[in-house]
């Protein structure tokens, strides 16, 4: 279209467009905008988490180790607790497709334990003689899946009569790739559930502290200041003293992080209620009690969504301090004991320098916790995205 | 203002009097006591013990009291700053505890300033250049500090140092220092040391740090007022500082009450693999040993700082924020 | 050299947000002039794309927003080539040197436009700081200088204060100052009177004239306010749906209109002479089915007492900070509300009027129990027994809730900014638990149609809305309960003529049809004139006339009242405001005001004086009502 | 002079410090270091080595092992710092001292010495309110003690006294001598009240008797200024993180050549964690490292020989067995108790485990299997005891069990007890290393296949005893009895209910550790035999007899499997710097008897200085 600009500094013309004029026209819809204009937020919300591909994948990568851990039976090529006297300390065993240039599918070469009688160590060399083709949907070590029905179906088994640690095996001689996936089953719960029960409290009471202020925040925040002031192992050490001897120990592990969750919501209230307290000054807040909102629906719609990328974050980053939470209490001879194992146990079974000198394959379990917190961190960052208007 | 602060200051003395009774509860609480312990860990080592001795031992300090008593004793004491005595070293708490307070204190602040010197430049970086390689890399380095447990952190610091480096394992210095006071060659050992402490303690609370000061700077930096300020023709950095960063503080800011006790208590752990000469290890051991007035006395130092932090947090968010500051008076 | 002689030249301007499900187009080939030390104005129907336009010249669009064509700028003081503000690196050196002293810019939204963490006085001086060497005490004086040429009766005090504890107006001339203070050579105005009173807004107008002729400073001025443009405008630029369909000389627009959506804009200014009854011509008519739409039959809201709502003698302090904050408790204390009593009777309009920071903002908040009076009490009663309104507790207070609404001064911030509109609108019908989520929903598109805005947006957040849009939204949040009644702080001002005739149309239906009873607050006497049965204006947190609309417009009494009619600017080029005459003026100065008004030391308080007719003026106890008469 | 050590060559220049032949007793201790097969050293150097605590500075008395009477290699009783001592059945014992024999102060050690601890500590209420030492108690009679002469003094009792000597040369010896010049001044009987008041004051004690038992602990070596007899006296007070111990200019032993024992000049103890210290002792920074480091680091050790100058050497342990199931038979489960109190049971969960797959898996097959009882070092030793139920054999285990009426099982083939529970026990363990819990996984499996499910707890150490008389334990691990290697003139408490620490029967332990005040008497026939062979041995003065009595209790101990020893002769890792010389390549290592290094004669250790 031309300019009706006159040249600089000229005088300026009287312009008219010609266009036609109808006040009532509105442009027409496309498909995509019938389609938003219907969609709920929640919906929109998942269009635009969709976009952020790397927070997709973080999602279906959690989803598919939630559903692991369902069969993990049948995904670990051994049991928990199988050991094998012969390979103690073995390092891992690589997997093969050929052999001596032929290709036989995925093998393993059969090994040869040596005990060096001045070093005291296990020597292991491949017998590159004996190929040793692994088995799928094979039969292995029996188990009782969810202490229902026997079975003895595994994903993948070493030959029959032959050994297969793809991640070596530890001072018992016990696989460490089922002993990872046995352990994800604790790690990827348990923990959760004393992030869940601190965010809760957390949320809740900062939200009616801050926002209520006044003589309630008054006692909450004196309350927070004393939870605040007693130390964590203190406290297990006490706990853990106090426990009934009878409980098995996955209860003794699921009370403690229970209470430690209850007693951990004071970092997460007092930064809830610092931000409410200056949020439930602005306008929509006045607006939303003036339209006679209670405190729930105002704190839950209305202050808290401005304040969710921290609560997502918070919580993004306290699961790995649940994960590991473990490790800490092990350490001081609080944690969980076999028979359960969970990664934070398998971690704390690495706990001597020998260990990274001669058997570094033990720290393998970092890698899953590692995979883990990036994923909920990923994820985190596109609900994040998601739930940000401005996005 | 002044007023406010006076009043908060007050307000920390029942707040110290609850906290108290609860510590005291806590140590009580396992099942024992020190000579309990103390009979236990000389059997264990194959020593005899006379268990009549440690009978007297017993009511020479008043074990034979009610708890509540003991309890009166021991407050009343710390009000003269009397800490009590510790039955493991026989020596007055104060002078058990000795260097290692302040030990303790320079592994804190250090720890502290090197999380806020990393975190901060980071988290802004990340929330200023969201999803750029940047950001990922360093929130993945971050998240990786977080995701290995510090014992083994500590562990592997402290293996690859000795191997690399030939920094002596663990330790807050080279261990024939311990006794000398301070020298140009000490402070020399203990910077070649304390890096390892710093970093395995500072991993956690840097890679949190950067998350959340990442999220909360993100919220910030679409709103209007930054808007203003860019249109003021203000250069994005100092934008950044003036405005959105002092907005996205607010959580930073209302959580400095618990940083330096939970950087103490965090550390507990590494310091005992890494046998630190700090207050860490000897808490723990105090409170497996159930050696109470000095366990309970650490931890009152610890509940003591909690409750300072939280007053200058509460001092800072008003400093911060004036529409809390103004609270109740502004509006309503 | 001839291209010299624009300061500022938009070349083919297009500008695009995008959105979830496709594209908003906001600006299409958009092309105007502004010639040194002239003022260009941009008129155009509220979300036409003007903010859009001002943002693009100040390069501060948001992320999501493409833009397209050439933005020339001829710095006058620099001998340098035009620079094509688009072409520059979004936050580089070259355009932070242009943003703030050379071209600045005074925001649509006062509000969130200012950050609440610091003093309105930091933010301004932090553009001397920016842009000049002035040391700290020199600009703090150059700041408070200014604060009081802007109209701050105590600049001193004015500049240690918060934005939150600022009225919409001052924020608003706060705003001006932090846009002025370096003398700028093009000052983009995005609305910069929408909430100021006509006196200050005459005085600001002028302010700007006089910096006009001394700087020879160039004005991009966005306004609805056809007699702004009339008083101020050189070139005016007429803008629709992002498209530039008329422009020209100021003379050419006014006395010659062509393009028919012009003529409807000068034909929807509501004016002083409009017979009774006689309804705005909007652009477009949506007819109300008020019934139907909101829910509620109307017959029963007939019944009742004649007095809806009586206030009587509340007052309301507000302590001011000393500086320094250890200065425990010797606060200063500002009386923003000074023994106001009045009634509002059912089905009326009250219209409320007043100096910029005369309290209006905070009687209505008082009224909705927003904000606690110091004493004196509210009786809210509509025929199922009255209720003290700042006492009700309970499920009582949450049926007044429903019956009571406001709309907010300030759009953006009363909105929740993560909600998207389709939440906001159907949040109170959530709240009193009416409807199902599908009739919710139906409520919310018909609520949306109401107040003219397309339903497209439905599933958008506030922030992508502009200024009138979000303004509308408020409005028909405040509608969706059907409240009794209704109190409008400012409904109108962020709204184009056209808009604005269509939702003061609304509201009348709705008060004819549901018997709505509203309090209204406005700034515009002629929109003031237009709704409202009997009028009160306030000055200084007190009540000094209140009559019914034609007496109070034909034989004002009160000086202040006489200053305001004097102050209106009129969207005629043969009634220039005269800016000399005003200064003469009272105004709000009581110092100059006749003695019988002036409450001196004598002891001798003010009286609301009943003149007879409804007519009440505030005077002296001691005057006689027939001297008050002029 | 020849043979002064470069040491106190300043000291003695500025006269701070006597020549050596004055610092010396006119007859010297005379080690031949040559005849033990060693050589003889140099004076000089410093011996750096770890501890877990500060309380571990007692370590150095146990090596520095200067005892009244001591023990040699082969565990015979000789005198040390006596010049020689005289007994009569075991009744009468005559001590003569060193003349000239001096203190670490260099004041004279004479009778005034034992005649003060006896007089004004061990008889002074306040010092010693629990009494006179069991050990100085026969049958409720208290010693008599004669002061001879200045140098020799007497101990006598109407019966035998066999512990008595046993106790002086214990590694945690009974304290009978007392720097009396240098304690007097904390005594209220000899100073004065207000210099009294003015010292608990700089002390921070409120009472003298306190402040008394402060500076005149020996064993524990804490305070710096207390003389001692010991090769190494310590210099460094309380707190401290590093313990300089330095030699004792007045030791009493010399080698053959007149030199002063002992070579090595200083040892300096770095405090440290207890995890650290293996990973410490591989990174050079020990010279000398026993404790803080067990077999399962030999392999990271034995590794560290390639970078430092260092050798490891394996020691064999003591015990009686390095991990052992001590079936609580005071639990107060009555089902439990019971079936535990029933030997079958406890022969069948004996007989159910592979030891000879827990030998391979965990100790590399270094160890031995055997029941909980004496080793062959000992001349108590017969084959039977350390063979008593210890073959692996769940065909006769299950047999055992079925006997014992536990015939019922449920559907996991775990037994049913008499009141409908499943078999399950619940096996306590400190837990201190994953040793303990690693072997207790392997016993699981085994058990699990006679019909016994097997829990594992971990639990504080200090609670163990409380509740294990309490009888909520039901099965501990720990290790075997303590002294693997006993003579026959060793007190054969060990194998008898005589302590309530003992997790198979404490409270039959408390009641003999109460004198029947307290807990209950023992009910089962087998223990009631044990603890009347071991009053039997007490009132016995006759090697023969003591020996005869000795097997008869090895041979109950173990036919009733008491205790459920897996594996013994375990071995433990010494770290030695190549430089320190005289370090034996095997040895036995163990608290008790051998005191660790102590009878070993760590003063002839020495360092070879490189050229
Ligand atoms: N961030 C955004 N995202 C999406 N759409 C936007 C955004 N900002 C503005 N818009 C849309 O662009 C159009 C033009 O907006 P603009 O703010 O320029 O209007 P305006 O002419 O200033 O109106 P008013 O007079 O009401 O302020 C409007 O339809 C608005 O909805
Ligand atoms: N939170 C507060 N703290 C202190 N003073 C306040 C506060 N809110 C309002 N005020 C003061 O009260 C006076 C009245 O304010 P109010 O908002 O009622 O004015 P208004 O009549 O609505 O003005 P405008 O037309 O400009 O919106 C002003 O002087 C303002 O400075
Ligand atoms: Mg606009
Ligand atoms: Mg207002």
């Amino acid at each position: 279209m031309t300019s009706f600009l006159p040249a600089p500094g000229e005088p300026m013309p009287h312009y008219v467009s010609t266009a036609p004029f109808d006040p009532y026209s509105v442009e027409a819809m496309t498909d995509e905008q019938v389609r938003v204009n219907q969609a709920s937020q929640l919906r929109l919300m998942w269009w635009k988490f969709r976009r952020h591909k790397l927070a997709l994948a973080s999602g279906v990568f959690l989803v598919v180790l939630y559903l692991m851990i369902v069969v993990c039976e049948f995904l670990a090529p051994y049991n928990l607790h199988t050991r094998n006297m012969d390979y103690i300390y073995a390092p891992p065993q690589a997997v093969h497709l050929f052999h001596e240039g032929k290709f036989v599918g995925p093998f393993v070469y059969g090994r040869t334990m040596t005990l060096d009688m001045d070093t005291l160590k296990r020597n292991y060399a491949d017998d590159t003689n004996d190929v040793q083709p692994l088995r799928f949907f094979c039969r292995g070590d029996g188990y009782r899946f969810w202490g229902l029905f026997e079975s003895n179906v595994h994903f993948v088994c070493p030959a029959t009569g032959g050994e297969a640690f793809f991640l070596g095996t530890d001072r018992l001689g016990r696989d460490v790739l089922s002993r990872i996936i046995y352990g994800a089953r604790i790690s990827l719960t348990i923990g959760l559930l004393g992030i869940t029960v601190s965010f809760v409290l957390g949320i809740v009471i900062g939200g009616l502290a801050g926002y209520h202020g006044g003589v309630f925040d008054l006692i909450v925040q004196r309350v927070i200041e004393v939870l605040q002031s007693i130390p964590s192992i203190p406290l297990w050490l006490s706990l853990a003293a106090i426990m009934p001897a009878t409980w098995s120990p996955i209860f003794i592990y699921l009370a403690i992080t229970i209470i430690l969750g209850l007693l951990d919501w004071t970092g997460l209230a007092r930064a809830v209620r610092s931000k409410l307290l200056a949020l439930r000054e602005e306008d929509y807040v006045l607006a939303a009690q003036l339209m006679g909102a209670r405190s729930s629906r105002i704190i839950g719609r209305h202050l808290v969504p401005g304040f969710m990328s921290h609560l997502i974050a918070t919580a993004t980053i306290s699961i790995p301090g649940m994960i590991l939470g473990e490790t800490a209490l092990s350490f001081l001879g609080l944690g969980l004991r076999p028979p359960i194992t969970s990664w934070g146990i398998l971690l704390t079974e690495a706990k001597s320098v020998s260990v990274i000198a001669f058997y570094p394959w033990l720290l393998f379990p970092t890698i899953p916790v590692i995979l883990v917190i990036l994923a909920f961190n990923f994820l985190g960052d596109g609900l994040r995205d998601a739930a940000d208007p401005y996005k | 203002m002044l007023r406010y602060i006076l009043w908060r200051i007050a307000a920390m003395a029942p707040t110290l009097l609850i906290i108290s009774a609860l510590v005291f509860t806590i140590i009580e609480l396992p099942p024992g006591d020190y000579f309990e312990s103390y009979v236990a860990e000389i059997k264990a080592q194959g020593e005899g013990v006379d268990m009549e001795q440690i009978e007297a031992l017993r009511k020479e300090y008043g074990f034979d009291q009610p708890p509540v008593l003991r309890y009166v004793y021991w407050l009343g004491g710390m009000l003269q700053g009397d800490f009590g005595y510790s039955f493991e070293y026989e020596l007055p708490v104060s002078a058990v505890v000795g260097d290692r307070l302040w030990l303790t204190i320079l592994v804190s602040f250090v720890t502290i300033i090197f999380t806020w010197l990393i975190a901060f430049p980071i988290g802004i970086y990340s929330a200023t250049h969201q999803y750029s390689w940047g950001d990922y890399g360093l929130s993945l380095m971050g998240l990786i500090g977080i995701a290995i447990p510090n014992f083994m952190l500590a562990l592997i610091l402290m293996y690859f140092a000795n191997i690399w480096f030939g920094i002596s394992i663990g330790h807050l210095m080279d261990q024939k220092y311990l006794a000398e006071p301070m020298s140009w060659e000490k402070a020399k050992s203990i910077l070649e040391h304390i890096w390892i402490p710093v970093i395995i303690v500072g991993a956690a609370g840097t890679a949190g740090m950067i998350r959340r000061l990442r999220a909360n700077l993100l919220d910030e930096l679409q709103k209007q007022y930054v808007v203003t300020a860019r249109a003021k023709g203000l250069s994005p950095m100092r934008t950044l500082v003036k405005y959105p960063l002092r907005m996205a503080l607010n959580f930073f800011i209302s959580d400095i009450g618990s940083i330096l006790p939970a950087i103490i208590s965090g550390a507990e752990i590494t310091a005992i693999v890494l046998s630190l000469e700090t207050t860490g290890p000897m808490l723990i051991k105090a409170l497996q040993s159930q050696d109470m007035y000095l366990a309970g006395s650490f931890l009152m130092f610890l509940a003591f700082l909690t409750v300072i932090g939280v007053l200058i947090s509460d001092i800072a968010l008003a400093i911060l924020d004036p529409r809390i500051r103004l609270q109740g008076r502004s509006t309503k | 050299m001839t291209s010299g002689a624009d300061l500022l030249r938009v070349e083919g301007l297009r500008i695009t947000f995008s959105v979830l499900g496709g594209e908003v187009q906001a600006v299409n080939n958009a092309n105007f002039r502004i010639l040194p030390g002239k003022v260009t104005a941009l008129v155009g129907e509220s979300g036409s794309g003007k903010s859009a336009i001002s943002q693009a010249v100040m390069g501060i669009l948001p992320n999501v927003a493409k833009v397209g064509g050439k933005i020339l700028f001829n710095d006058p003081t620099t001998a340098a080539k035009p620079i094509d503000l688009l072409s520059l690196e979004r936050e580089g050196e070259e355009i932070r040197s242009l943003r703030g002293t050379r071209i600045s810019k005074i925001f649509q939204e006062p509000m969130t436009s200012l950050s609440p963490l610091h003093t309105i006085g930091n933010q301004i001086s932090e553009v001397l700081k920016i842009h000049t060497d002035a040391e700290k005490a020199e600009r703090r004086a150059r700041t408070e200088e200014l604060l009081g040429y802007v109209g701050f009766a105590n600049p001193k005090r004015a500049y240690d204060m918060y934005p939150f504890e600022l009225s919409g107006g001052m924020r608003q001339r706060a705003m001006i100052a932090m846009a002025l203070i370096c003398r700028p050579a093009l000052l983009i105005a995005d609305e910069p009177t929408t909430a100021l009173d006509v006196t200050v807004q005459a005085q600001i107008l002028k302010l700007l004239r006089e910096l006009q002729v001394k700087l020879n400073m160039a004005m991009l001025l966005i306004t609805h306010d056809l007699g702004v443009v009339a008083n101020m405008a050189d070139e005016v630029v007429v803008i629709y749906h992002g498209q530039i369909v008329e422009a020209g000389p100021v003379e050419a627009i006014f006395r010659n209109p062509q393009h028919p959506y012009l003529k409807g804009l000068m034909a929807a200014v509501p004016h002083f002479d409009m017979k009774p009854g006689e309804r705005l011509k909007a652009l477009r008519e949506v007819p109300v089915k008020a019934g139907t739409l909101l829910g509620t039959s109307a017959a029963d809201r007939r019944t009742g007492p004649d007095v809806l709502l009586s206030v009587r003698n509340v007052s309301k302090t507000y302590g001011t900070r000393k500086s320094s904050w250890f200065g425990g408790g010797e606060d200063t204390l500002h009386r923003a509300v000074d023994d106001v009593s009045f009634d509002i009777r059912r089905g009326e309009c009250l219209g409320l009027v007043g100096e910029s920071g005369c309290g209006k903002t905070t009687v209505s908040k008082i009224l909705m129990r927003a904000v606690t009076p110091d004493q004196g009490s509210v009786i809210f009663d509509n025929g199922e027994g009255s209720v003290d309104v700042l006492k009700v507790q309970g499920d009582d207070l949450k049926a007044m809730r429903s019956k009571i609404q406001m709309v907010f001064q300030d759009p953006v911030s009363s909105l929740s900014p993560r909600m998207t509109v389709k939440n906001i609108l159907s949040e109170p019908l959530e709240i009193h638990g009416r409807g199902t989520g599908k009739s919710r929903e139906e409520t919310v598109r018909s609520l949306l149609q109401a107040v003219g805005l397309d339903q497209r947006f439905i599933n958008r957040y506030p922030h992508s809305f502009s200024g009138g849009q979000r303004q509308r939204i408020g409005i028909a949040r405040a509608l969706a309960l059907v409240p009794e009644l209704l109190i409008c702080d400012e409904p109108v001002s962020a709204l184009d003529v056209s808009v604005q005739a269509q939702i003061l149309n609304l509201l009348k239906d709705l008060q004819k049809e549901l018997g709505l009873t509203c309090l209204f607050i406005s700034h515009n006497l002629a929109v003031v004139d237009y709704m409202a049965d009997r009028i009160a204006v306030m000055c200084a947190g007190r009540i000094v006339e209140l009559a019914p609309r034609e007496v109070l417009m034909r034989n004002p009494v009160h000086p202040y009242t006489k200053s305001l009619l004097a102050a209106v600017p009129y969207p005629d080029l043969d009634r220039p405001l005269d800016f000399e005459l005003l200064k003469d003026s009272e105004g709000s100065d009581m110092r100059r005001w006749g003695p019988q008004f002036r409450d001196d030391d004598a002891g001798d308080a003010l009286i609301p004086a009943d003149l007879g007719g409804d007519h009440i003026v505030l005077a002296r106890r001691s005057v006689d009502a027939r001297e008050l008469r002029p | 002079a020849a043979g002064e050590p470069a040491f106190w060559e300043k000291q003695i220049a500025d006269g701070k410090l006597p020549p050596l032949a004055e610092r010396l007793p006119k007859t010297p201790r005379v080690i031949n270091v040559a005849a033990m097969g060693r050589q003889p050293g140099k004076y000089g150097g410093e011996v750096r080595m770890l501890i877990g605590s500060a309380k571990d500075i007692r370590l150095m008395t146990i090596y520095g092992y200067a005892r009244l009477v001591g023990f040699d290699e082969a565990l015979k009783i000789e005198a040390d710092v006596l010049e020689s001592f005289e007994t009569v059945e075991d009744r009468i014992f005559t001590f003569h001292i060193r003349e000239g024999h001096k203190w670490s102060d260099g004041t004279p050690l004479t009778s005034e010495d034992f005649r003060y601890c006896w007089d004004d500590v061990l008889n002074n209420e306040k010092l010693s309110p629990a009494g006179l030492p069991t050990a100085l108690v026969m049958d409720g009679e208290a010693a008599k003690f004669e002061i001879i002469d200045e140098r020799t003094v007497r101990y006598s009792w109407s019966t035998p006294n066999p512990d008595f000597l046993q106790k002086l040369a214990g590694a945690q010896p009974m304290v009978v001598v007392m720097p009396s010049t240098y304690l007097k001044q904390f005594h209220e009987k000899y100073q004065e009240e207000d210099k009294l008041k003015a010292l608990m004051k700089e002390e921070r004690v409120k009472k003298w008797s306190q402040l008394h038992m402060r500076m005149a602990r020996s064993y524990r070596p804490e305070n710096p200024d207390l003389p001692t007899l010991d090769p190494w006296r310590n210099t460094t007070p309380l707190p401290a993180e590093q313990f300089v111990f330095e030699r004792n200019p007045y030791y009493h032993r010399v080698d053959e050549n007149g030199l002063q024992l002992p070579y090595i000049d200083k040892f300096v103890l770095s405090v440290s964690s207890s995890a650290l210290i293996p990973a410490k002792t591989g990174t050079g920074e020990s010279d000398l490292q026993a404790t803080g480091i067990d077999f399962v680091d030999y392999t990271f050790l034995k590794d560290s020989e390639k970078r430092y100058p260092a050798k490891v050497l394996l020691w064999k342990k003591t015990q009686g067995s390095r991990l052992a199931l001590l079936p609580n038979l005071n639990c107060s489960d009555a089902v439990w108790r019971a079936l535990l109190q029933d030997v079958r049971v406890r022969r069948a969960l004996s007989l159910a485990i592979d030891r000879t797959e827990i030998n391979k898996a965990v100790f590399y097959g270094l160890t031995k299997e055997s029941a909980d009882t004496v080793l062959p070092e000992s001349p108590l030793f017969r084959p039977e005891f350390a063979n008593a139920w210890v073959a692996h054999d769940p065909e006769q285990a299950n047999a055992l069990l079925d006997e014992a009426g536990l015939t019922k099982k449920d559907s996991d083939g775990i037994r049913i007890l008499s009141d409908g529970r499943a078999a399950q026990i619940v096996v306590e363990t400190a837990g201190e290393s994953t040793l303990e819990t690693d072997v207790l996984q392997l016993i699981t499996d085994y058990w699990q296949k006679v019909g016994i499910s097997l829990f594992i707890r971990t639990s504080q150490r200090d609670t163990f005893r409380s509740r294990a008389v309490g009888g909520e334990i039901i099965m501990s691990m720990w290790f075997g009895i303590d002294n693997g290697v006993p003579t026959a003139s060793m007190n054969p408490g060990q194998l008898a209910p005589t302590a309530d620490d003992q997790l198979q029967w404490p409270v039959w332990g408390l009641n003999y550790l109460s004198h029947g005040e307290m807990g209950q008497a023992p009910d089962l026939p087998a223990a009631v035999e044990l603890t009347e062979l071991l009053q039997r041995w007490r009132h016995s003065a006759e090697d023969a007899e003591r020996t005869e009595i000795w097997s008869r209790m090895l041979s109950i101990y173990t036919d009733q499997v008491f205790s459920i020893g897996i594996v013994n002769a375990s071995l433990q890792p010494i770290l030695v710097a190549k430089k320190l010389r005289n370090v034996p390549d095997t040895a036995l290592y163990g608290f008790d008897p051998t005191c660790y290094f102590g009878v070993y004669k760590p003063d002839t250790f020495w360092i070879e200085q490189e050229a």
